[in-house]
């Protein structure tokens, strides 16, 4: 690797919790095994493990809504994790999530746009009477339209509220964006739509991303480099094309081969048992 | 690990092939549609405005005073000319007592719930956001008034205060604290848990603004389907404050007071005495909780559709 | 499990605490001398003077307040005013009478209201559904003492199945038999309202419950509605029922004062009515505080079951 | 434009059907009208072969599948015409007391939420015996024995102790072969399976997936596998037919329509869908310019789906 | 209390009483037949009472209703001949009680009582020094056995005694001044009865209350709280044993209630029926039994008032009240009109109709002459409940539009029956004109208690806070006077005062109703406000 232009840096993050196990005993139970990586400027990044192997805490800490219990965080030379009250509300204009399940991420009793607004005002992005046409601009950006500024969130299909997850995170006009498996719940011809959202929107705008998934096709498509995470802990990391061609680790291998691609022709498992 | 894997959850769409709409209804008239939905809930509603009307418009509505009667005339039953719903012990006209009574039992009803709303919610959404220490004191004290039941902790506190409309109230209020701040609290722990509010401290909102913006919406709905449905308790509770003699003051008219006065010669034959406000009471209680019924339904966005 | 318990358990205990302060001031906040309530009508300053030194009113509050907890930990609730006997020789047996009476109408709430509630979640929307509902909506809303009085005006003078008053027939007080035939009309009057309250709290728990996806499983495993209904959902709706029935006995125990009231039954609502009216706090404290106590109790056992109940929280699962 | 074509023979022995579904409509009472969820469907199932029936949220293949088993369960939803055919009978025309003894005893259930599909309230064992004594009749030791083979066909560690386990106790992937094994206990003809998969991690839908094709191999059970993944279809499914709005928009031979898909929506569905080994062609652009095709546009505004989801 | 005596010189009239004549009644009633129902063994009386009973210690403060169970339990040394019903002895008669015969020294200071022979229920002998024993717990402070609450609630019986002594079956009561409702007051509540000093001794203060022994003609079994309270026939009595095995008092609070278990026939006797549930018990052959019972349910008026003090307004009140109208309609006939300031059943009572009947015109004129032709506004304050109050808040506004008739706009201020006891003894407030109670005793020295200049609130029941010399002179003379007769004169004198300058407003007289099942036999409605059960039996 060429000497980069790093803009996110994770170094020996390290997260437990204290459990108890028995009567006296303290175990902790650690969810994030001092784990260290970089993302370069404009790169898409992605994050691979099974359910709890520990990248959503991973991406909590990331985004300074969890303390961890041991290193550091840096976005553009910052370290978010010695941030606290209204230096890291403001310091949140830089850095935005957009979540699995955006639906949910929305207030069911607030409209949409006003949300999307609230962080348009909050971060002073632009004057206020702007406001309202600056969310239009985004709706229309990540494709709907002004209708949908007075709905409620659950009006919206799967799809829509993902693209109002992301207008939401737009809005402030931030450096990075963390995506937690932003198409787990949809269906694959909006998923199709979404990733092809998310890729201009880098585009356009420079983005940094951090792709957290279980699906190893999402981080072909959209990734140049990746890690796994296993367990808590990161058992590798590299350039995607080389991650997959040549995996190290164990679990790298049983999550290729856990893959199921329809177009594959050669070991077709349906026609051999099915003539037996 | 947050739920968010367990509760993506595939819905199913229907075909459709539906237009959009471009203009929607207003929020209001959606609510409105969705509690118009509930059939009985707004029979319940015409009930209760008539009934608050005719309680209004009492004087208007029945030439007779409710607390003088002639006590030659007394008790005679429904269909006295003159009275259609008879005459009480003390000569007095029942309609009018009804009438005016509505005036008493409705307040003693509503106000205190209307009254420890405000308290109870504040107390819930600062237990409830700030769990911890601040929470866990404000919820053991709530647990020690809660540790009476209702009724009797209405009763104790009318002992104290004496009898009388207002400590009725005040006595009713301080008994209903802990249920509506309960039901705040619960409902502001559940919506803390939820996303949205995450999201909302991650694009930066401040304490009070999460509180205002984004739990107290949805804090209060349910509270207020709540505190609804707690005003028909209210009016049975105050009721039966009178019987025991620690409620309204004679005489004043009150529904509790004249079910428990008619109470004393229902065995006697005289039932109307006592199946008149009683069911006035059933029937205003009922409403207060087919309107709670119907306004879950109003204030749900969800079943706010056009 | 034992963690949750014990710390429920040393949350209770200081409810406990806050209730007997409260019930302490209870009493200090009601106007009036005790000694004026002792003395009634012949009453004269010298005489109350006198009588508020016998009963230590003349101390400091704070020193009565240590005298008052000082006892309950010894078990003495002080003496009554109107009786002049030890407080818990009064309310003790009285508070026992209660129990049963409460008993029986939880046994008439749970046995009634559950199936009731259950059978309404089944048939959802049907006229069985719509009418019991309605049936129990109304119950909630009908004054305690009201019903009671129509109780024993049909079922008590009209038809005569039951006596109307007491605990024991008056002349030749009966064993078992007897008090079982004198408890039918006034725990029947006292289940009313949980009943309701219970039923439709069992309705919406269990239409919950058949909304889940195992009970998709459990259809398509081609087991018996019936079988669904009574066995699974019944047991998955269980935890939250037994809650709600823990704060039914609240509601019961407030409210078998009316009923105790109105059928002469001897037990602490109905003496309490009786020294509200004579002011007599000690009576009332003692009184409020057993109500209470059984109260707290009732609510931690239920939350005890609840965790019992379901196995999910029986073992706690390390996040 | 759907032309329901004849099973392809080939691997497969001739024999008839076990599962034929023809001319089937449901219609579900919305807010907004009556909906077709169901349209006019022609389905058919091959002795000890895999049907995958494939299609979007909304498609209707789920409610196709609960149809078999007559528990659409909703009183808003309303067959309106066809009959589904097995091994020979109309299930339609069944009491609701004779298709007690097909569910769970000639056709098996798999649901899709793998994590809540048991009885959180009773142990692994408890539910597998009570569907075993409803279809077999026989006591309680036979019963908990033929229980403990069935979860040792689903390949379950530890079975003898599971039985005694409560569903928390078990990882996602447990709890599923537990389902299996409750599908399975009573040995059925058919094993519906909706989605089985969703909500489980990557390796745990491939063991998952592989389980159901070894008890399809040696037990020879047949399969109507509800999915909205081509990958799914290809690892396991002899035949396929593919919804979409309520319709069959293609049927046929599984690899046949995996490597030449007629109709533009199939291709669509496959295409969408990023992937992981890429030919030579595709790894020459730039991971930045790739792009995937999209063949269907979501309309403005969902509408209520709750009746969907029976 | 006791210092505070009255300071009337004694008189010197010399006279004796003895009680020989009512000895001679006695005698010949205890051989009376009726023993015909006492053949069938069990004969269990149940009597549902109107509230539950205190503790059954006499001397302790208690109401009627605990009074009445104790009056079967306990003697006294005086009593009243409870088997005349009210019609034939409109006012009870002394008779001799635990003690066979007393003598009164000519001064009025000495009394000397010879008690009978008996024993108490627990086996130990009645004697004088039994008798000594409690009465120091009432009122020597010195003593060991002395009660705070025993003496705050004797205070109007032992206020003048100054000394006792006992000697075998001898007790001498010595007092300070000659004191002449003295045997009245013995033989009524409020310290008259008496425990045996064993059982106080066994039991305490506490104890006795719940485990009571007297010397009556009953004698007590057990008590569940609030259910039963259960006495036995004293087959040891020393006089007129009882016919009923048993008797058993159920406290039913509620008038519903009570009359639903009459109709079961849970119990025999009710007292305190609802007004309107009598006319058709009767109708269904239930037995009614009425009485005149000293009993007076009146209004003050208060002297401190801009209005009430003026005696023209007083009169006014007076005359415009319909009591006919309240007894008849209202009360349903439970009731009687009152005339008089003291009641019936009561030496002193003198009927004023003149004073007290219904005149609107008069009233009018009254007021007009007062300077209010146009009536003005004032308050009537009385309770929501309570003992004896039959139902205060109807009657109040019965007065309320009586009142309205002559132009009198009167606020009805209704309290609960405790905390109104409790302001009422306070002192009535200057805007309240007229302040309501019920009382009453068959010793006229009640009029002392209500209307004495000494006994002003809040040292005393004189409310309306009447000082008038002339009447206090009259009854100091009466209560110092040693000749009963001449004592009855100076109280009937009194008594004119009072009603001549309206210092109250007697409305009715309670008539102490009793529903009694169709097979009771012998139960008698005295002037008195409990009864003798000696005499009762079951068909």
């Amino acid at each position: 690797m060429q000497p980069s232009d790093t803009f996110l840096e994770v170094r020996d993050l390290h997260k437990s919790y204290p459990a108890k196990k028995g009567l006296g005993k303290h175990v902790d139970f650690v969810a994030v095994d001092e784990i260290s990586f970089e993302i370069e400027r404009g790169e898409t990044w992605g994050l691979i493990g099974e359910s709890g192997s520990g990248k959503t805490t991973t991406g909590r800490m990331v985004m300074a809504l969890e303390k961890p219990t041991g290193g550091v965080v840096t976005l553009g030379g910052v370290d978010v994790t010695r941030m606290a009250g209204t230096e890291l509300r403001r310091f949140r204009k830089r850095m935005q999530i957009v979540f699995q399940d955006s639906g949910s991420t929305f207030n069911p009793r607030r409209s949409v746009g006003d949300q999307i607004a609230f962080s348009i005002v909050r971060h002073g992005v632009v004057e206020s009477d702007r406001t309202r046409s600056r969310v239009v601009e985004l709706l229309e950006r990540v494709g709907l339209t002004e209708a949908h500024y007075d709905r409620y969130i659950h009006e919206l299909s799967g799809g829509q509220r993902q693209r109002l997850g992301i207008c939401r995170a737009l809005a402030t006009e931030p450096d990075f964006l963390l995506l937690d498996e932003p198409t787990a719940a949809l269906d694959v011809s909006v998923q199709a739509q979404i990733l092809n959202l998310l890729k201009d929107l880098q585009a356009e705008r420079g983005l940094t991303m951090l792709l957290i998934t279980h699906d190893l096709s999402l981080v072909e498509y959209m990734c140049n480099r990746a890690g796994v995470l296993d367990k808590g802990k990161l058992v590798e990391q590299g350039d995607v094309d080389d991650l997959f061609t040549h995996p190290r680790s164990a679990v790298t291998r049983t999550l290729l081969d856990a893959v199921l691609d329809p177009t594959l022709p050669a070991p077709d498992p349906t026609i051999d048992r099915s003539t037996q | 690990m947050t739920a968010t894997l367990q509760k993506a959850r595939r819905v199913e769409m229907p075909p459709v092939s539906g237009g959009m709409e471009h203009e929607g209804p207003s929020r209001f008239r959606l609510a409105v549609r969705a509690y118009v939905r509930d059939k009985a809930a707004v029979v319940a509603l015409i009930v209760l405005v008539l009934v608050v009307l005719a309680a209004m418009l009492a004087p208007f509505l029945t030439p007779y005073s409710p607390t003088e009667g002639s006590a030659s005339e007394r008790l005679q039953g429904i269909g006295t000319p003159g009275h259609p719903l008879g005459l009480d012990g003390q000569g007095r006209d029942v309609l009018s007592r009804i009438l005016y009574g509505g005036r008493n039992s409705l307040v003693a009803g509503v106000v205190p719930v209307v009254v420890v709303f405000p308290i109870a919610l504040t107390i819930g959404l600062l237990a409830g956001y700030a769990k911890g220490r601040v929470g866990e004191v404000l919820m053991r004290i709530l647990d020690v008034i809660f540790a009476f039941p209702l009724v009797l902790l209405a009763i104790a506190i009318a002992a104290v205060f004496g009898a009388g409309l207002g400590n009725v109230m005040i006595a009713v209020g301080i008994t209903l604290v802990p249920y509506l701040a309960r039901v705040a609290y619960t409902a502001t722990v559940q919506e803390t848990g939820k996303d949205y509010v995450e999201a909302a401290r991650a694009a930066g909102a401040t304490v009070p603004q999460i509180l205002w913006r984004e739990l107290l919406p949805n804090v209060v709905s349910p509270l207020v389907v709540y505190a609804t449905t707690l005003c028909g308790l209210t009016i049975v509770v105050t009721a039966g404050l009178s019987f025991l003699g620690i409620g309204v003051v004679p005489p004043t008219p009150d529904w509790g007071i004249m079910t428990s006065d008619g109470g004393k010669v229902l065995l006697e034959g005289y039932v109307y005495l006592a199946a008149i406000p009683g069911t006035v009471i059933l029937i205003v209680s009922l409403a207060f909780n087919l309107i709670g019924d119907g306004l879950r339904d109003a204030l749900d966005p969800r079943k706010q559709t056009s | 499990m034992t963690a949750l318990i014990t710390r429920r358990v040393v949350s209770t205990l200081l409810v406990l605490l806050g209730v007997s302060v409260v019930v302490f001031l209870l009493v200090q906040l009601v106007p009036g001398d005790p000694a004026r309530v002792i003395l009634g009508q012949n009453a004269t300053p010298a005489a109350i003077a006198e009588v508020r030194q016998a009963l230590g009113l003349d101390k400091p509050i704070v020193v009565q307040f240590m005298d008052y907890l000082g006892g309950l930990l010894r078990g003495d609730l002080g003496t009554s005013l109107i009786v002049n006997s030890p407080v818990i020789d009064i309310v003790l047996p009285r508070f026992m009478n209660t129990l049963i009476l409460a008993g029986a109408a939880l046994i008439i709430c749970v046995g009634v209201g559950v199936p009731l509630g259950l059978l309404a979640a089944k048939k959802q929307y049907s006229v069985f559904d719509r009418a019991s509902m309605f049936i129990s909506m109304t119950g909630a809303s009908v004054p305690v003492y009201w019903m009671a009085l129509l109780l024993i005006g049909f079922f008590g003078l009209t038809l005569g199945w039951f006596p109307t008053s007491g605990m024991y027939d008056s002349r030749e007080p009966g064993g078992l038999p007897d008090l079982l035939l004198h408890l039918v009309l006034p725990a029947v009057a006292a289940a009313l309202v949980p009943l309701a309250v219970i039923a439709r709290m069992t309705r919406s728990v269990t239409l919950e419950v058949l909304e889940q996806d195992y009970v998709r499983t459990l259809r398509a495993s081609g087991l018996p509605e019936s079988t669904i209904l009574w066995r699974h959902a019944l047991r998955n709706a269980l935890p939250q029922i037994v809650t709600v029935i823990g704060l039914q006995v609240g509601y019961l125990l407030g409210g078998v004062i009316f009923v105790e009231v109105v059928f002469g039954w001897p037990g602490l609502g109905g003496q309490l009515y009786t020294s509200i009216s004579q002011r007599d706090m000690p009576t009332i404290q003692a009184g409020v505080l057993f109500i209470a106590v059984v109260f707290v109790a009732v609510n931690l056992l239920a939350d005890i079951s609840v965790g019992v109940l379901d196995p999910r929280s029986r073992k706690q699962a390390v996040a | 434009m759907t032309t329901p074509t004849p099973p392809a023979k080939t691997g497969s022995p001739a024999t008839a059907p076990v599962l034929e579904i023809r001319d089937l409509s449901v219609e579900f009472a919305t807010d907004s009208g009556t909906v077709r969820a169901v349209d006019h469907v022609d389905l058919t199932v091959e002795k000890g072969g895999i049907l995958g029936l494939v299609g979007e949220s909304g498609s209707g293949k789920s409610v196709t599948a609960l149809c078999i088993l007559g528990l659409i369960g909703s009183r808003r939803a309303k067959i309106t015409s066809g009959e589904v055919r097995f091994q020979g009978e109309d299930l339609l025309t069944k009491t609701e007391r004779q298709m007690r003894d097909v569910r769970g005893g000639r056709i098996g259930l798999v649901s899709q939420n793998a994590l809540s599909a048991l009885d959180p309230s009773f142990r692994i064992g408890d539910q597998l015996i009570e569907v075993i004594r409803l279809h077999q009749h026989v006591d309680k030791a036979t019963a908990a024995r033929i229980a403990l083979d069935s979860l040792d066909i689903v390949a379950l560690p530890d079975a003898a102790r599971r039985m005694r386990s409560y569903p928390h106790e078990l990882s996602g992937g447990q709890r599923q072969r537990v389902v299996i094994a409750i599908a399975l206990a009573c040995r059925p003809q058919l094993l519906i399976a909706d989605e089985p998969t969703t909500a489980l991690d990557a390796t745990v839908q491939q063991q998952i997936l592989d389980l159901l094709l070894d008890i399809n191999k040696n037990l020879g059970t047949s399969m109507l596998m509800v999915t909205h993944d081509f990958g799914v279809v290809a690892h396991m499914c002899t035949t396929v037919a593919v919804m979409r709005k309520g319709r069959i928009v293609e049927q046929g031979e599984a690899g046949e329509i995996i490597s030449f898909p007629r109709q533009p929506y199939t291709q669509g569905l496959m295409n969408a869908v990023p992937r992981l080994r890429l030919s030579e062609t595709e790894r020459a652009v730039p991971r930045s310019q790739r792009r995937l095709p999209v063949f269907v546009e979501e309309s403005a505004f969902a509408e209520r789906a709750d009746y969907a989801t029976v | 209390m006791r210092q505070r005596a009255n300071r009337l010189s004694s008189s010197k009239k010399l006279l004796t009483t003895t009680a020989v004549g009512v000895a001679v009644v006695l005698g010949l009633s205890a051989c009376a037949p009726g023993s015909a129902a006492s053949t069938s063994g069990g004969q269990t009386l149940v009597i549902g009472m109107e509230s539950e009973a205190g503790a059954l210690d006499p001397q302790s403060p208690a109401g009627w209703v605990t009074w009445r169970v104790d009056y079967q339990i306990y003697d006294t040394l005086v009593t009243e001949d409870l088997s005349k019903s009210s019609e034939e002895a409109p006012v009870t008669e002394l008779k001799p009680g635990l003690a066979s015969s007393w003598t009164v020294s000519p001064d009025g200071l000495v009394y000397t009582f010879t008690i009978r022979d008996a024993n108490f229920t627990d086996g130990t002998p009645v004697d004088a020094a039994a008798v000594e024993y409690n009465v120091r717990r009432m009122w020597d402070p010195a003593s060991p056995q002395y009660s705070p609450q025993a003496a705050g609630s004797s205070v109007y019986l032992w206020q003048n005694l100054a000394d006792v002594s006992s000697d075998g079956q001898t007790l001498t009561l010595t007092m300070a001044q000659p004191f002449s409702p003295f045997l009245r007051l013995l033989a009524g509540i409020g310290g008259g009865g008496i425990i045996s000093p064993a059982a106080l001794e066994k039991y305490g203060d506490e104890g006795i209350g719940d485990n009571p022994v007297g010397s009556g003609p009953f004698k007590f079994v057990d008590r569940v709280r609030g259910e039963r309270i259960t006495l036995e026939r004293n087959d040891d009595y020393w006089g007129d044993v009882p016919e009923l095995d048993r008797v058993v008092f159920r406290p039913l609070p509620d008038a519903s209630a009570r009359v639903a278990a009459l109709r079961s026939g849970d119990v025999d006797i009710i007292a305190v029926p609802s007004p309107d549930s009598v006319a058709g018990l009767v109708d269904e052959g239930y037995q009614l039994s009425e009485g005149t019972p000293p009993h007076v349910w009146f209004l003050r008026f208060n002297f401190d008032n801009e209005y009430t003090k003026n005696k023209l307004v007083r009169q006014a009140i007076n005359l415009a009240i319909d009591r006919e109208g309240m007894a008849e309609d209202l009360l349903q006939g439970t009731a009687n009109p009152a005339y008089d300031i003291q009641a019936p059943a009561n030496d002193a009572y003198v009927e004023r109709t003149d004073a007290y009947t219904r005149n609107l015109e008069e009233a009018k004129a009254l007021l007009a002459e007062a300077g209010y032709p146009d009536g003005f506004t004032t308050t009537l304050t009385t309770s929501t409940d309570g003992s004896g109050q039959i139902v205060p808040v109807p009657m109040a506004e019965y007065i309320q539009q009586n009142l309205a008739e002559v132009g009198i706009d009167v606020k009805i201020d209704a309290t609960e029956w405790t905390s109104y006891l409790g302001t009422y003894f306070q002192g009535t407030p200057d805007d309240v004109g007229l302040a309501q109670l019920s009382w009453g005793m068959t010793s006229p020295y009640w009029l002392y208690t209500q209307t004495s200049s000494s006994l002003i609130a809040p040292n005393g029941p004189n409310v309306g806070y009447y000082s008038n010399p002339e009447l206090d002179a009259v009854m100091g003379q009466a209560i110092s006077a040693t000749d009963d007769a001449a004592a009855t004169e100076l109280w009937k004198q009194a008594n004119e005062i009072a009603t001549e300058d309206a210092v109250f407003a007697p409305i009715v007289n309670d008539k102490a109703p009793y529903i009694l099942a169709p097979n009771v036999r012998g139960f008698v409605s005295a002037s008195e406000e409990w009864y003798d059960l000696t005499n009762v039996s079951l068909d």
